[in-house]
């Protein structure tokens, strides 16, 4: 098992360079300056802006500093954001986007596997044909709408209870983050009730099922001691690249509920071409995701005995 | 437990029943009809209604983009200033209307007085329409101009007048004339009188509902009227063009606009996942055949552009590819679609490759003497395609999805070039006051992912099915 | 060996099971009956498709319902009814009374769950005993069905342990509360020889032991042979030949049994001595024939049996076979047609020699 | 699960509200994380915001936009320089004084090469000052010099008319020397890495989230500001964000609202305002040799069938956004009255035939057959992309010229202008200080900014005498020439004025909107009791 | 005609993990012969037969075809050279026909990899053959999901025959079928073998079935032979005690024989041919293993008149 971790982030740290090398070539293919504003700078200035930021060096040579700046941990200094660093900008806003994420996910995958057990077992019956119908409509409305739907309900129900019952925007307590979260983790709910409810149906018709009720287990008893936990395996390995979806895919709820997360920091310098920002959110993303379905693989082990023990049976 | 051979039927047996009965040999006869797979699997997708809807309106739709231009001409781009964010409706009747800027009124106003008095005598000069309302009113004294203002409901304060239209320019003007987006609606216009030292008098209101008009020079330019009708033509009512679906913020109609951007949404939709899934068969079909390190070695890279944060990276993309003028930008986003989407295919072209190889009928080939590109072309890919279908519908709402995302951060297409994003992207900023900018473009960006997940889920229902037998 | 006063373990009558598919229904099991008597050991034999699975999982009501459904019949379980009862009754009589031993060990157990738990939860549900007391019995019910190092075992995955591990896992499962009725469904075909051998002997151990009745659901005559008191014939959703081994083996009534003794290589024959196969495949329920499933691949079909299905006729005490051949009327009509009740010893007298 | 959440939302809730009568608060939600609170690199007007509120220059600006007293009590402009004589109560928000020295500091700052401030520029008047810019002279030979802690003594290089104005500007603002070291590099990186002299202090900031501001009891006027907190709970770019905020009742100011939401926020009677905020937009040509757009009738024909009021009443349909023929701001002074109103800028007679005559005569002189597509930059944002697809549909239904659109996200929009490619580029200008020479220097030829090269001797000569002219009639003389220049060579067409769109609170009073300087302005806020 | 020298196979598991499919065989098979190849699952029999064909690459020793060397690794060419010669029938007939097919495509595609004849006279040759496995000629068009797994098998089995081979290994072709079926390709493949002159090697685990097919039986465990002999003489009287558990584990159809027989079994199961130990592979579970079991590994040794068994318990065989 370790030597199994040992080599995954040993693939994952190859990822990671792959990764920031990708980004570091297309962001020296982007036309346009970081350095650029709406006042025309003298050559002087620019100079000096250049060999603060280290533009003056040749491209191969800037790669250079950049990996070696990143294996310190060391993104550089924001070019829009002058007196913040890089990692001061990732260390702030990226826990916001990461507690929105875990609610998504956790919205999501709660939601997923609940509605999807529950159309697994009301098959062909009006609860689901409901919850199918909620879950089409998420898949196919774009996450932008739901947003702004989403903060027009909540405004909605405050104009109507005639108090604030939930911010509209904002970003502190839980109450800020319910009806973002939602949004965000929408889609992944619709999709993962898919997959449970497939997941569910094929269990239902496993044998080790037909084995519990031949044993004379109650119906009840075998949802949840036999069914749930196969049927959430195949929704367990899916939570990966859902973290991957989620997390980067924050941008519009962030920028809707005027929340502080690292995805609309992300928008913004790729609008104001802040390299550093640019690079280091890209690098950081790649790493956590990496990460995460490192995780993933690794929880998806406990969950699923065959994998943690790891025996090979011949 | 004997069964006594007591029914009627067995003892009216005669001797002629227990001849030997004729040989046939009907057990290996199969009776019911031979059907190929695809034949199998369309007639099953047929029996299932939901993926069959969904293949029509995904048919009806394409028919809608590059069909329907065909027959009837749109006009996606034409301007109509008279009618800019008009709700759906059927066709409305205009007024020729001379816009030549009127000079005003004015009149001696009497200097710095200390008291300012509530406007009085607020008329209209001439007849309201929506290419102008003309307002004048006594002089106030000691004013030194006059706040206007525009409401839509009766104002019910100093804080409530409206829309502040603008100020008078001079100090002894008495009039304003509103060209600011009129509509054919009711309007409530104050003006509020001020002095030197800033302070307001009271307010005076007047309620005016504009009628409908065209101003001439737009009615020639869009051919409403010929030229030499130019000078008769002031005063004449003209029927303007329908826009069943409403128009946009430049007064494009949206129809037009739905039509034309179907066919970018649609193209980059369908072609994109086309593309990549294609990318993705021979790269995995590739990697799976050759196996061991050829294998490692490619799937290790697909494994690489798979990390990369998808939606980070459509972006850096999209922006690194930047677009010339003029270029729609369709073609950067299909190649940045293109660039990171085929590894999903690839992975699971690669895994069914792999599956098949140890197939025993393609073992069997193998020892026939098969070569590789037998072998790919004659057995894997042909058992591979259901897969890669199912993986192609699933592919193209998440490439249409991308697509609006990316416009609706204004990464999208370049105008005038429409697509569904695009329009989105309009429309979100006006939802409240012109939610059918939004409503439409949303709805068809719905259908069409609704119609691609339902027809892919029924198509893998289809596919994957257990062949009887 | 039988002891017919008493109240059979199990008794099956005119039992029939519908599936519906596409544009009608298929007759899976088309009328059989059957009765075992405790510490009695029936074997049903047919090719798959000839609906025996599907007959003893109707009793337990395991069949998915719909598309399946029992049209008819009744089975007695101790003399009480146990078709149609309600779920909530039916999880009395599994587990407690039947016990179930389905054909592979590793699909039939829940691949997430750990072995002593599989088994301690049956004493959980229907003793409500505490989940330590029921782990506790399941070491020692493991220890019965002869896993060493049961304690260990017990804690372990499915996947951590052999087919034949496996099998006597389910064992120690189904035997978990003495039940009265134990259904074996194919229980050794995904095994090999030297591990079928074990679980049958462990099998026949038990039944010793307990005085259980066994139904033993296989396709291998051999297993059928070892382990039967009395043996049901199936083909095509109905019995069509039963009675003690001795009878179906020595006294092979009808065409079909006959056929598939036949079909076996006798330890004196060599290849080119030819089996003798049956030809064809059989028929297709969807459309069940008009008489005899059989006819279509009989050698000895006459033109009675492709128009009216046979009843089972007494052939002798307790065999019964459902052909044609049987009836009073064919002797005397037909000289040198098939005779079954008079080829029947070639098997013992070879198998004799060749010991 | 949800119950608990809606108390716990509650709870939270019940704080943030838009305004305060008892405890003198309002709140605002920005557009923008500040990106840069360091006055020596600060370039933009979210920054500006914040440090209009916090920080205080030589001279500052009453609600009527006239310069008044700020750190100096009083002040001296000449041909050579100026004199400022600081008042004696002007603190720090540590308690010590501000002194002289801490413009001395400030300004060299600005100026020292390892800055690289965007801004220098704006110091230029000062002696040297763009000789220390380039590193060739050392900061301390720049012009100013404190003649004791209140005395403060600049010398230009040559006459600087509007010197005063700058003196309120965020790059002229004090800082404390051995604050700023103390610092260690983070200057104005945090809310604690400031040091303040202006009426608030700021007391919390949460990147990309919050910002608070309270009164500073250390502040010399401190008894003119009403307010004791202004709270920035809000960021967010999204409109409709801020749009929603106001109509929940949690800001007091929804600011840069657009056209389409208006109608909502009448029917719900909301207070809505307007104001222009300097921005002229124009059509800008490319003026050099390669280019299509260097050919005048060309130019012309473009001129001649532009019609400002049809872009602004149709197509933005924003509200206090004027039409214009100039490229100098209503709003700005010219001798006695406002500038334009003065020296009235020409009209073009919109004539279709007339500018196909143009169209025509272009192609002669260009040597032409058809004129090639014309490419027409712009960037992203919303109200250009909707002028420049007015633009294309009206050049090619009236001229008949194929247009197309190069639409690049702000910077790349940027760079492309300055590297000259493009024919046409709708691009906007604001003033940097309260003078037409902020606009009028533009299309000087060695300015930097004049990114269309456009090159008249007669034009740079009237922008030498704006520039160092005491005498204001002379002055206004060359800005309304080069007013007439501007239109009789179609440098440029004028598009429209911008005037921001927003909506206050009724009992709000005493915002300061304007042009120049930090916009919105609360610091001489007042709330109106509840009635 | 062929000639197994010392075969070796094994499976590289990674981690230092190999796995020993077959261990060092050496056997040979004469022409027009039926050699049955018996052994439970993990003892390697399909790995070997795979390895005959060129299936699998082998690892070690070699084989020889009418006195040619094989080559290690197979590329096309000799695919289509050997395959005219040597085929295969293989075990699940379900999966050995590409369900994409037609029954005729599938049975013309060797004789036109194998360039036969042209496109009519192939498929004359199709449908020819087609008969000749008791199908009829209407059901070339049809797809193979729509046969019986039987009829499948023998579509399979006129597939691997049609281009008339000398030596086919049939990978256990009848344990996916049914008794009732099993018969009819049993006896097709008899009759084949006898008309065509074919040599085979029947892969089965049923040892009835191999007996009454097989000249020569040859018993494998983990990887290695353990005995092999005439068929009748191996199946009646097994030397090595492996083969010995087996014959007596084999049930038969006779309810009188069977209960009369003794049970006695061996214990255990095969163990995981991963990592073998030292000594005889059958040690473990045999229950007359001496210390010597344990160290040693048995060689194969002459115990009655052309039969061999590897075992230290058994006397070697004299004349």
């Amino acid at each position: 098992m370790t030597q199994y971790i040992l080599k995954r982030l040993l693939s994952g740290v190859v990822t990671i360079w792959f990764i920031a090398t990708a980004t570091f070539v297309a962001m020296h293919l982007v036309p346009g300056d970081p350095l650029s504003g709406d006042k025309a700078m003298s050559a002087e200035v620019r100079k000096n802006l250049e060999l603060r930021y280290g533009l003056d060096k040749p491209v191969i040579h800037q790669y250079g500093i950049f990996l070696s700046n990143m294996l310190q941990g060391d993104f550089g200094i924001s070019y829009t954001q002058k007196n913040r660093r890089v990692n001061d900008i990732i260390r702030e806003h990226f826990p916001v986007s990461a507690i929105l994420g875990v609610l998504a996910l956790i919205i999501a995958t709660v939601g997923g596997i609940v509605w999807g057990a529950l159309t697994a077992l009301y098959r062909d019956r009006w609860p689901d044909a409901v919850i199918m119908f909620f879950v089409v409509v998420a898949v196919s409305v774009p996450s932008f709408v739901f947003a702004m739907l989403g903060q027009l309900g909540i405004l909605t129900l405050n104009k109507w209870l005639g108090a604030s019952i939930l911010p509209v925007a904002g970003w502190g307590s839980i109450g800020h983050m319910l009806v973002p979260a939602l949004v965000l983790g929408l889609s992944t709910m619709a999709y993962l009730t898919r997959l449970m409810r497939s997941s569910m149906l094929e269990v239902t018709s496993a044998d080790y099922i037909r084995t519990a009720r031949a044993k004379g287990v109650s119906p009840f008893r075998i949802f949840y001691k036999h069914q749930l936990r196969n049927a959430i395996l195949p929704v367990i390995t899916v939570l990966g690249p859902s973290i991957a979806a989620i997390t980067t895919g924050g941008f519009v709820v962030e920028l809707v509920f005027a929340i502080p997360g690292l995805g609309r920091y992300f928008v913004q310098a790729v609008q104001q071409l802040d390299y550093t920002v640019i690079m280091g959110t890209t690098v950081f993303y790649g790493a956590f995701l990496v990460l995460m379905v490192l995780l993933v693989d690794i929880l998806y082990g406990f969950v699923d005995p065959r994998i943690r023990v790891g025996k090979v049976s011949a | 437990m004997t069964t006594h051979l007591n029914t009627a039927a067995m003892n009216n047996l005669s001797p002629a029943d227990f001849m030997p009965l004729e040989k046939e040999r009907r057990a290996d006869a199969i009776v019911r009809p031979s059907l190929s797979y695809w034949q199998d699997a369309w007639r099953r997708l047929r029996a299932n209604r939901r993926a069959l809807w969904s293949l029509y309106l995904i048919v009806g739709l394409l028919s809608f983009s590059y069909l329907l231009p065909l027959i009837v001409s749109f006009d996606a781009t034409g301007q109509d200033l008279t009618q800019i964010s008009q709700a759906p409706s059927t066709g409305r009747s205009s007024l020729i209307v001379d816009t030549t800027p009127w000079t005003g009124r004015f009149a001696k106003h009497g200097d710095d007085a200390a008291d300012l008095r509530k406007a009085t005598g607020l008329e209209i000069v001439g007849e309201p329409h929506t290419e102008s309302v003309r307002l004048a009113w006594q002089p106030v004294e000691g004013a030194i101009g006059y706040n206007v203002f525009r409401h839509l409901l009766t104002p019910s304060g100093d804080t409530d007048l409206g829309l502040p239209l603008g100020q008078t320019e001079l100090a002894n003007q008495v009039s304003f004339e509103d060209r600011l987006k009129l509509q054919s609606v009711t309007y409530f216009y104050s003006i509020q009188p001020f002095n030197r030292s800033g302070e307001l008098g009271d307010y005076a209101t007047i309620e005016v509902t504009p009628r409908h008009a065209t101003s001439i020079e737009s009615a020639i330019t869009r051919g409403l009227i010929s030229l030499e009708q130019k000078s008769s033509a002031v005063g004449q009512e003209i029927e303007l063009k329908r826009h069943v679906m409403g128009t946009d913020y430049l007064g494009r109609d949206i129809l037009a606009r739905l039509v034309y951007g179907g066919q970018t949404s649609l193209f980059i939709g369908i072609i994109a996942p086309l593309l990549f899934v294609f990318i993705g068969v021979v790269y995995g079909g590739v990697a799976g055949y050759m196996g061991g390190r050829v294998d490692e070695i490619m799937m290790r890279f697909a494994d690489f552009v798979i990390a990369l944060p998808f939606l980070l990276f459509m972006i850096l993309f999209r922006v690194a590819m930047g677009i010339g003028p003029g270029e729609s930008g369709v073609t950067p986003m299909l190649i940045a679609l293109v660039a990171l989407g085929w590894p999903t295919a690839a992975r699971l072209v690669r895994g069914q490759v792999l599956q098949l190889r140890e197939q025993p009928f393609v073992e069997a080939a193998q020892l026939m003497g098969a070569n590789s590109h037998y072998l790919i072309w004659r057995h894997m890919l042909p058992n591979v395609m259901g897969v890669v279908l199912v993986s192609l519908t699933f592919s193209i709402p998440t490439a249409i999805f991308t697509e609006a995302f990316l416009s609706f951060i204004g990464m999208g297409v370049a105008p005038p070039t429409p697509s569904w994003g695009a329009m989105c992207n309009d429309g979100v900023k006006s939802f409240l006051s012109h939610p059918h900018e939004l409503l439409f473009p949303a709805i068809f960006i719905s259908l069409t992912v609704l119609a691609f997940n339902l027809l892919g889920d029924g198509l893998r229902d289809a596919l994957d099915a257990k062949m009887k037998g | 060996m039988t002891d017919t006063t008493a109240i059979p373990a199990l008794e099956v009558k005119d039992l029939q099971v519908d599936f519906s598919a596409q544009g009608g229904k298929v007759q899976a099991v088309r009328g059989v009956s059957f009765s075992v008597q405790p510490g009695e050991t029936l074997g049903i034999v047919g090719e798959s498709g000839c609906g025996k699975s599907v007959t003893m999982m109707s009793l337990m009501g395991l069949i998915p319902m719909p598309p399946g459904r029992i049209v008819g019949g009744s089975a007695k379980l101790s003399g009480r009814e146990i078709l149609h009862l309600p779920v909530a009754e039916l999880n009395k009589i599994r587990g407690v009374d039947i016990g179930m031993v389905f054909q592979d060990p590793m699909s039939a157990l829940n691949p997430t769950m750990k072995i002593g738990e599989q088994i301690a939860e049956t004493l959980m549900v229907h003793k409500g005993m505490s989940k330590s007391a029921a782990l506790k019995r399941a070491v020692e019910l493991l220890d019965r069905t002869k896993i060493p190092e049961a304690q260990k075992r017990a804690k372990q995955y499915p996947f951590e342990f052999s087919g034949g591990m496996l099998q006597r896992a389910v064992i120690a499962m189904s035997l978990a509360c003495n039940p009265s009725v134990l259904i074996a469904d194919e229980p050794t075909t995904a095994l090999d020889v030297t591990i079928q051998n074990q679980v049958l002997e462990l099998m026949r151990d038990i039944q010793k032991e307990e005085g259980m009745a066994i139904v033993l659901i296989t396709h291998d005559l051999g297993v059928v042979a070892r382990m039967a008191d009395k043996v049901a014939v199936m083909y095509a959703g109905q019995i069509v030949e039963s009675g003690s081994a001795e009878d179906i083996f020595y006294r092979s009534a009808h065409p079909y049994t006959l056929g598939l003794k036949e079909a076996m290589p006798a330890p004196n024959m060599h290849v080119d001595e030819r089996l003798v196969a049956i030809a064809g495949s059989p028929p297709d329920l969807f459309s069940p024939p008009l008489g005899c499933g059989y006819c279509s691949r009989c050698e000895t079909a006459m033109s009675i049996c492709n128009r009216q299905l046979p009843e089972l006729i007494a052939v002798g005490d307790a065999h019964q076979s459902r052909c044609w051949h049987q009836h009073q009327m064919m002797d005397a009509s037909v000289e040198g047609l098939f005779q079954p009740n008079y080829r029947t010893d070639r098997e013992s007298s070879s198998s004799e020699s060749a010991q | 699960m949800i119950i608990p959440c809606l108390l716990c939302a509650l709870a939270s809730q019940a704080a943030v509200t838009a305004l305060d009568y008892d405890e003198r608060r309002i709140s605002y939600a920005l557009r923008q994380e500040p990106p840069d609170l360091n006055t020596t690199s600060s370039t933009d007007a979210i920054s500006g915001m914040i440090l209009d509120h916090v920080m205080e220059g030589l001279l500052s600006y009453d609600p009527q936009g006239k310069l008044i007293a700020g750190v100096a009590e009083r002040w001296e402009l000449r041909d050579d320089g100026a004199t400022f004589w600081l008042r004696e109560d002007a603190r720090w928000s540590d308690g010590t004084p501000v002194v002289a020295q801490d413009f001395v500091f400030a300004w060299r700052k600005v100026l020292e090469p390892a800055t690289a401030s965007t801004y220098g520029f704006i110091l230029f008047p000062i002696r040297n000052a763009r000789a220390v810019s380039e590193g060739e002279l050392p900061s301390s030979a720049l012009g100013v010099k404190a003649v004791d802690d209140r005395t403060l003594e600049v010398s230009f290089h040559q006459p600087c008319p509007y010197f005063l104005g700058l003196t309120a500007f965020r790059t002229l603002f004090p800082i404390k020397e051995t604050f700023y070291h103390a610092r260690n590099g983070r200057y104005g990186a945090d809310a604690v890495d400031l040091l303040y002299n202006g009426p608030f202090v700021m007391t919390e900031w949460i990147h990309g989230a919050s910002v608070a501001m309270v009164k500073n009891q250390h502040y010399w006027a401190k008894d003119r500001i009403w307010l004791n907190r202004i709270d920035i709970p809000y960021i967010t770019e999204d409109t409709n964000a801020r749009l929603n905020l106001y109509r929940d009742n949690k800001i007091a100011l929804a600011d840069e609202l657009v056209a389409e939401t208006l109608d909502g926020a009448l029917q719900e009677r909301m207070q809505v305002k307007t104001f222009l905020d300097g921005a002229m937009f124009y059509l800008e040509f490319n003026h050099r040799d390669d280019r299509i757009s260097r050919n005048k009738n060309f130019r012309k024909a473009v001129q001649t069938i532009f019609n400002t009021d049809d872009l602004v009443y149709k197509v933005l349909g924003n509200p206090g956004t004027y039409p214009t023929y100039t490229f100098f701001p209503r709003w700005m002074q010219g001798v006695d009255d406002f500038f334009v109103r003065e020296y009235p800028p020409q009209r073009p007679i919109l004539n279709e035939e007339k500018a196909r005559q143009y169209l025509e005569t272009a192609k002669e002189e260009l040597g032409l057959e058809q004129i090639p597509p014309i490419a027409l930059l712009a960037d992203d944002r919303p109200s250009t992309q909707k002028a420049a697809e007015y633009l294309q549909t009206l050049m090619q239904q009236k001229l008949g010229l194929e247009v197309r659109i190069d639409k690049q996200i702000f910077k790349q929009r940027l760079a492309k202008t300055q590297a000259g490619q493009f024919d046409v580029v709708i691009t906007a200008w604001a003033a940097d200080y309260n003078d037409l020479l902020s606009y009028g220097d533009l299309f000087q030829f060695a300015n930097l900014n004049n990114r269309g090269r456009y090159n008249s001797s007669r034009y740079d000569e009237l922008v030498t005498i704006a520039q160092s002219s005491l005498d204001v009639e002379k002055r206004m003389q060359s800005f309304a020439e080069m007013q007439q220049l501007l239109f009789e060579d179609v440098v440029i067409v004028p598009l429209y004025e911008r005037g921001k769109i927003y909506v206050q609170h009724p009992r709000v009073k005493g915002v300061i909107r304007r042009a120049i300087g930090g916009d919105p302005n609360f610091n001489y806020v007042t709330i109106e009791p509840e009635q | 005609m062929i000639e197994i020298k010392n075969l070796q196979k094994r499976f590289d598991l990674g981690k230092g993990q190999l796995l020993h499919a077959v261990d060092g065989v050496d056997l040979s098979i004469e022409e027009n012969s039926i050699v049955g190849l018996v052994g439970e699952s993990g003892s390697g029999k399909s790995t070997l037969g795979k390895v005959l064909v060129g299936l699998h690459q082998k690892s070690g020793g070699d084989i020889y075809y009418s006195g040619e060397r094989l080559p290690d690794r197979y590329c096309s060419a000799d695919y289509r050279r050997l395959g005219k010669d040597i085929q295969m029938i293989f075990q699940d007939p379900y999966a050995s026909l590409n369900p994409r097919m037609t029954i005729e495509e599938i049975l013309v595609e060797p004789l036109k990899l194998q360039k036969w004849g042209n496109e009519s006279s192939r498929r004359e040759k199709a449908a020819a053959w087609l008969e000749r496995v008791n199908l009829q000629t209407s059901h070339l068009g049809r797809y193979p999901h729509e046969f019986s797994g039987g009829q499948r098998q023998r579509i399979g089995i006129a597939r691997a025959l049609i281009t008339e081979p000398k030596f086919v290994v049939c990978d256990e072709p009848i344990s996916a079928l049914d008794v009732s079926v099993q018969a009819q390709v049993i006896n097709l493949l008899g009759e084949l073998q006898e008309t065509m002159g074919l040599t085979l090697l029947f892969i089965a685990h049923d040892l009835s079935m191999v007996r009454y097919i097989s000249d020569v039986m040859v018993v494998m465990y983990l990887g290695a032979v353990v005995e092999k002999g005439p068929a009748d003489q191996v199946f009646f009287n097994p030397q090595h005690p492996y083969t010995q558990a087996l014959t007596k584990s084999n049930p038969l159809a006779d309810p009188k024989q069977e209960r009369h027989r003794q049970h006695d079994m061996i214990e255990g199961e095969v163990p995981s041919p991963v990592n073998l130990p030292p000594g005889c592979r059958f040690a473990g579970r045999c229950d007359r293993a001496v210390d010597r079991c344990r160290k040693e590994s048995p060689a194969l040794k002459l115990v009655a008149e052309n039969q061999w068994a590897a075992c230290h318990l058994v006397d070697e065989y004299s004349l």
